[in-house]
């Protein structure tokens, strides 16, 4: 917290305003791309983030413009808050050519490398070597950037976890590998995929410095990932946080939930972020009169906006199925 | 195959429902089958195809794993070594790149390394195929790159009775078996007997009998070239159609048999082209039917590119029954050109 | 090619020293460059190949790294997007299975599938090949299975020249390379020219011209294939020798056009017979050239058996000049047969 | 040690002397390999155990005939402590069709399944998988039978060590973990593969019990080893051990050793577990006039005897090449 807060909100309104924002805008844009789901107008794999929004707010706000993100697939949030537009996004969902990904990728796969944002990753773990790289990159070119890792809990029992961890400790690289653990991978409970359930003990094995963090809680996961941004800025090497959290809805629209208990997912939508960061806010006067209503209009109006441009947007001609297989070479 | 009234003597059920059915047949009848894999269990299988086993044989025998690919079909290699018969469910191919070194180095290894000491029942199956806009890291098609490994056997069941019947036939093979089912198949709905049970599977079948050209296909494929057999036939142009079954090892009599009848061959395969196994049945064309042959053998394959998200990309990527029809004509056509 | 008088302006050098002056002049020559891979600095490399660099270039170029193939090759994927010109050194291909899901879902995806928002210059070497009785977990050779995979390319250096050559050139594209060094060259001597230097990788090489037939090979087993044409010659059978040098993309030009000048060919290919490159190049054969072959195509394979220690088992797995001049004498056989 | 040995020495003389004949003889016999290597008459990679000896006699003399073990391509000493023959290893080595693996294998593949030896492997952690299903199967079977996998520092960073050990844990499957930590993977030093060089502390973050045992006392190895199998057959789940030690030769025979300083190699051999294991011996009175020289007579005649058997082996016919692939199916 910073002290000049006297409120005790470590944020000034406006800046408090704009995470809230965010963390409507992705509810409300999940929410929206549930229903284009329903209407055939999305296709494939479609994982909803609803109800972990202040994992993405918190820990990509604490990144600076010139860090590096590696995500899964359940990475609309992340994106967004990347500052990929909800129009690209959606975009690319509809699969049209103005996507972010030009609609081949589709809701798993989002980029946008102009914002070092390097994808949504669909092999569970298989982004992590890939941030490993882009850090040793920064490394060995003496810049003082960091790359994300966001992954799940389920991934954490994969081998790319492991060797991931080791390298980047070995190596002292500016990694920050943020574990959303939701409890469940897919439709296994964490006890049932992890023998040490405590995700922070296991990273220490490493020698890492390994957090827990209230991933209900956006700023707490700010504060977390700005100290562990920061050391590894300095070159002191990567961390491991688990931003404990919990997804509302199915894995994807396919999953009848079958594993897991209605009332468990009631008692974690009592600490809903959004609900959660409104009360503190509140409790700090930092909200007007008014004040949600303009968000949510906003952000209603955004998504709209979004539907729309996806909805306009353009096929990639089918001539241009194998340009990028490839890299056009550079006439010498 | 979903249309029309149900036969009599036969119950009407998807790939999905049959492929379950043998997996409890299998739970039933042997107690050295166990089924373990990656949401096998409490979720219900990702394609729901062992919904309800967790229920009726319990979390023993049907078991969920970790994202461990490498270790839970090595578990499998290793528990088939220790006595019993498992049955690993890789969610899909495209994670089951994570294990190939188990079933390259070890699987398909180990009997002939060791001097012959050991055997390893263990079935894999694995669901594959693209067709469902789930993108590039999702839409493999390896069955027919896997075939390249001597060792194994590979099994694509096409058909509800191969759904149905293929398994229990692998369990009885003392050797790893892979079974790949092909994902856009699971929701096929026919016509099953009521007394289905274990296929053979040393050979081919021939799906459609023709006269004028050999179209050779498996899996995913099958129905796309049923379909362009029909529209061909509607001009006059009768094709046989040959549903490989098993990829490793290939049935030669009935593949070449067919073409050296037909005089002509096409080959549909949902791999990309290069390196495909269309690629080995047209080099064993060449090899043993070369003098029969009116036209060189076409192949209609996957384009060379990451499969796309977006549905018009992804049609465009795929064998498709235009382009089998097309290299139909160029077959028959090249033999009067 | 050991043999004889060291040919004035050039310097004799072995193999793995060509490998060598090729890594030292990449890491010389581009700031961007780094040499990663298990061993490569204080051993030296599994095969000496990078025998000095770490003195010469220090540990944050020459790295270390433990044995993790996933992640060092991902990393160094990740390295390339982020502005490197990585050279990952996978001791053998036959570990290199454990990074297979990293080339596949990664490094030949990512492009593709982010709609051509990244490029990624990363170089993998990795020995490969038979014949030195390291036994069936140590004996793969699959870079010609490897060649299924769009976007990579995928490059055999079998001369001197080439292995001196393609490193330099491989870091210059934008995109993934894998160059595959066949373990059992590394001794091999012979004369480079002082100033030999980058090799263009377009091309396919025909390193001896002949009428009669074409011998199609790559890699380890180019020199068995010359010392076959040799043989034949005496016989007077004219054999043409083409060295593939790229398998990906192959170069259909000079491959079909020997084909089609000679009317007959025979591939020599160390993989495993079914499903191995050479399946695809007579499938290429058969639809390009069959109205100019007077005979079918023939093909050299290794047998499909996990390659076994004992030497006469190894020796009767792989091609061998012998199997090769028959399968010559067959097609000239079979054409007035 | 068990107190019913008045010396404290927890052996009486008999099995004291034929643990010491065990050792004298992996020695002995890699000593021959070496000799036969550069006569030629040994092909391929030859990985030697001396120096480790202690580790192969303590670990497997404390398991029972029906327990498993899947070891690493750095095996004589574990095949010959299993009772794999002098002869058939050697044999092995020549590529004869008497060897343990018809010749087929060479030294980093012998196999002895009728001793539950299920061979060296020669991927790096590529056995461990195999363990956790080989003690699954037992599990599944009721069988109070543990499945020992044997393996070096190295593996550790491999991804499969790391989900064979959360498998393992979790499904609290009869394995033993035995890491030969002899400092080196090939020419990389732990310090520089491994983040966590306490290779303990690492284990133990899957949660599992984890402890290091001096690797050159074979009494040490044997009382851990029979205490985590103790626990593994009664139910208890799986152990890690680390078993400290040193390998005093190369690598392989490719190896020209310029990653490790001579006197750091002299400083261990004074650590050397056959000289140690006599002094022991002497102390306790347990060496009578005459004893060492019997027992390396006995050694020196069963290697020679096994070379004569290797040189007199046959080749397998080359018809033979293709038989194993598969299984003969029975007739029906
Ligand atoms: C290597 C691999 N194995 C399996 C899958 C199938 N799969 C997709 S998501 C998922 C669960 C991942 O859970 P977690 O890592 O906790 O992420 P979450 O979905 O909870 O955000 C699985 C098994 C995959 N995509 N990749
Ligand atoms: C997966 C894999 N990667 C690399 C190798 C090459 N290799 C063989 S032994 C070895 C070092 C292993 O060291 P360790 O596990 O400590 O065993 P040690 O040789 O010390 O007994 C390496 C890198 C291999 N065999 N397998
Ligand atoms: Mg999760
Ligand atoms: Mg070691």
């Amino acid at each position: 917290m910073s002290p000049d807060m006297p409120s005790g909100f470590p944020l000034a309104r406006d800046e408090a305003l704009a995470w809230l924002r965010q963390m409507q805008l992705i509810r409300r844009f999940e929410e929206a791309s549930a229903q284009a789901y329903s209407a055939g107008k999305i296709r494939g794999f479609l994982h909803l983030y609803i109800g972990e929004e202040a994992c993405a707010v918190g820990a990509i706000r604490a990144l600076l413009p010139d860090d590096a993100l590696v995500s899964h697939y359940r990475e609309h949030g992340h994106a967004l808050v990347r500052g990929v537009t909800a129009r690209a996004i959606m975009a690319e969902m509809f699969g049209k050519a103005e996507g972010c990904s030009r609609g081949r990728g589709g809701s798993m796969h989002l980029f946008d490398v102009s914002r070092r944002f390097y994808g949504g990753n669909a092999i569970v773990a298989g982004g992590l070597p890939l941030a490993i790289g882009l850090a040793l990159a920064d490394q060995l070119r003496a810049l003082p950037r960091v790359t994300a890792a966001i992954f799940g809990d389920g991934a954490v029992a994969e081998g790319e976890f492991h060797e991931s961890l080791n390298l980047a400790t070995l190596w002292k690289l500016p990694v920050l590998f943020l574990c959303e653990n939701n409890l469940y991978a897919m439709g296994t409970a964490l006890a049932r995929h992890e023998s040490q359930t405590d995700l922070t003990v296991k990273a220490a094995g490493y020698g890492l410095p390994a957090e827990a963090v209230d991933g209900m809680d956006a700023l707490a996961v700010a504060d977390a990932v700005r100290r562990a941004a920061a050391r590894a800025r300095e070159g002191g090497g990567p961390s491991f946080l688990e931003l404990r959290t919990y997804r509302f809805r199915a894995h994807s629209m396919y999953d009848p939930e079958l594993y897991r208990d209605k009332r468990e997912v009631e008692q974690w939508k009592q600490k809903d972020p959004i609900i959660g960061f409104i009360s503190r806010m509140r409790e700090a006067g930092l909200l007007a009169e008014g004040d949600l209503e303009r968000l949510e209009g906003e952000v209603e109006a955004e998504v709209a906006d979004a539907l729309a441009f996806a909805d306009a947007g353009t096929l990639e001609p089918v001539e241009d199925l194998t340009r990028d297989v490839y890299t056009p070479r550079e006439a010498p | 195959m979903s249309a029309g009234e149900k036969r009599p003597g036969t119950v009407r059920m998807t790939y999905r429902e049959a492929v379950r059915a043998a997996v409890r047949e299998a739970l039933q009848r042997d107690p050295r089958v166990f089924l373990m894999g990656e949401d096998v269990g409490a979720y219900g299988g990702c394609y729901a195809v062992s919904k309800g086993c967790l229920a009726e044989f319990g979390p023993e025998r049907v078991r969920d794993t970790p994202l461990s690919e490498s270790a839970f079909v090595g578990a499998g290699i290793g528990a088939a070594m220790g006595g019993m018969r498992p049955i690993v469910e890789i969610m899909t191919v495209n994670f089951g790149l994570l294990a190939l070194d188990q079933i390259v180095n070890n699987a398909a290894t180990l009997r002939h390394m060791s001097g012959g000491q050991l055997s390893i029942p263990v079935v894999i199956r694995l669901a594959t195929g693209a067709g469902r806009q789930v993108a590039a890291q999702h839409s493999h098609s390896f069955e027919g790159w896997f075939a390249h490994i001597p060792g194994i056997r590979i099994l694509t069941p096409a058909t509800l009775e191969d759904a149905r019947g293929m398994l229990w036939s692998a369990l009885q093979e003392p050797d790893p078996v892979l079974i790949f089912e092909n994902a856009l198949l699971y929701a096929m709905e026919g016509d099953l007997s009521e007394d289905a049970g274990a296929v053979e599977l040393e050979h081919a079948a021939i799906r459609r009998p023709g006269r004028d050209v050999s179209l050779l296909t498996y899996g995913g494929s099958l129905f796309k070239t049923l379909a362009a057999a029909e529209a061909l036939a509607r001009e006059g142009i009768d094709a046989e159609v040959v549903d490989l079954r098993t990829l490793r090892p290939l049935d030669d009599a009935t593949i070449l048999g067919s073409v050296a009848r037909t005089r002509r061959a096409v080959i549909v395969d949902e791999g990309w082209r290069t390196g495909s196994l269309s690629a080995e049945l047209s080099a064993r064309i060449m090899e043993h039917v070369f003098y029969e042959l009116d036209a060189p053998v076409q192949r209609v394959c996957t384009a060379e590119v990451p499969i796309p998200y977006a549905k018009h990309l992804e049609d465009a990527a795929l064998p498709q029954p235009p382009a089998i029809i097309a290299a139909v004509k160029r077959t028959l056509g090249e033999a009067h050109g």
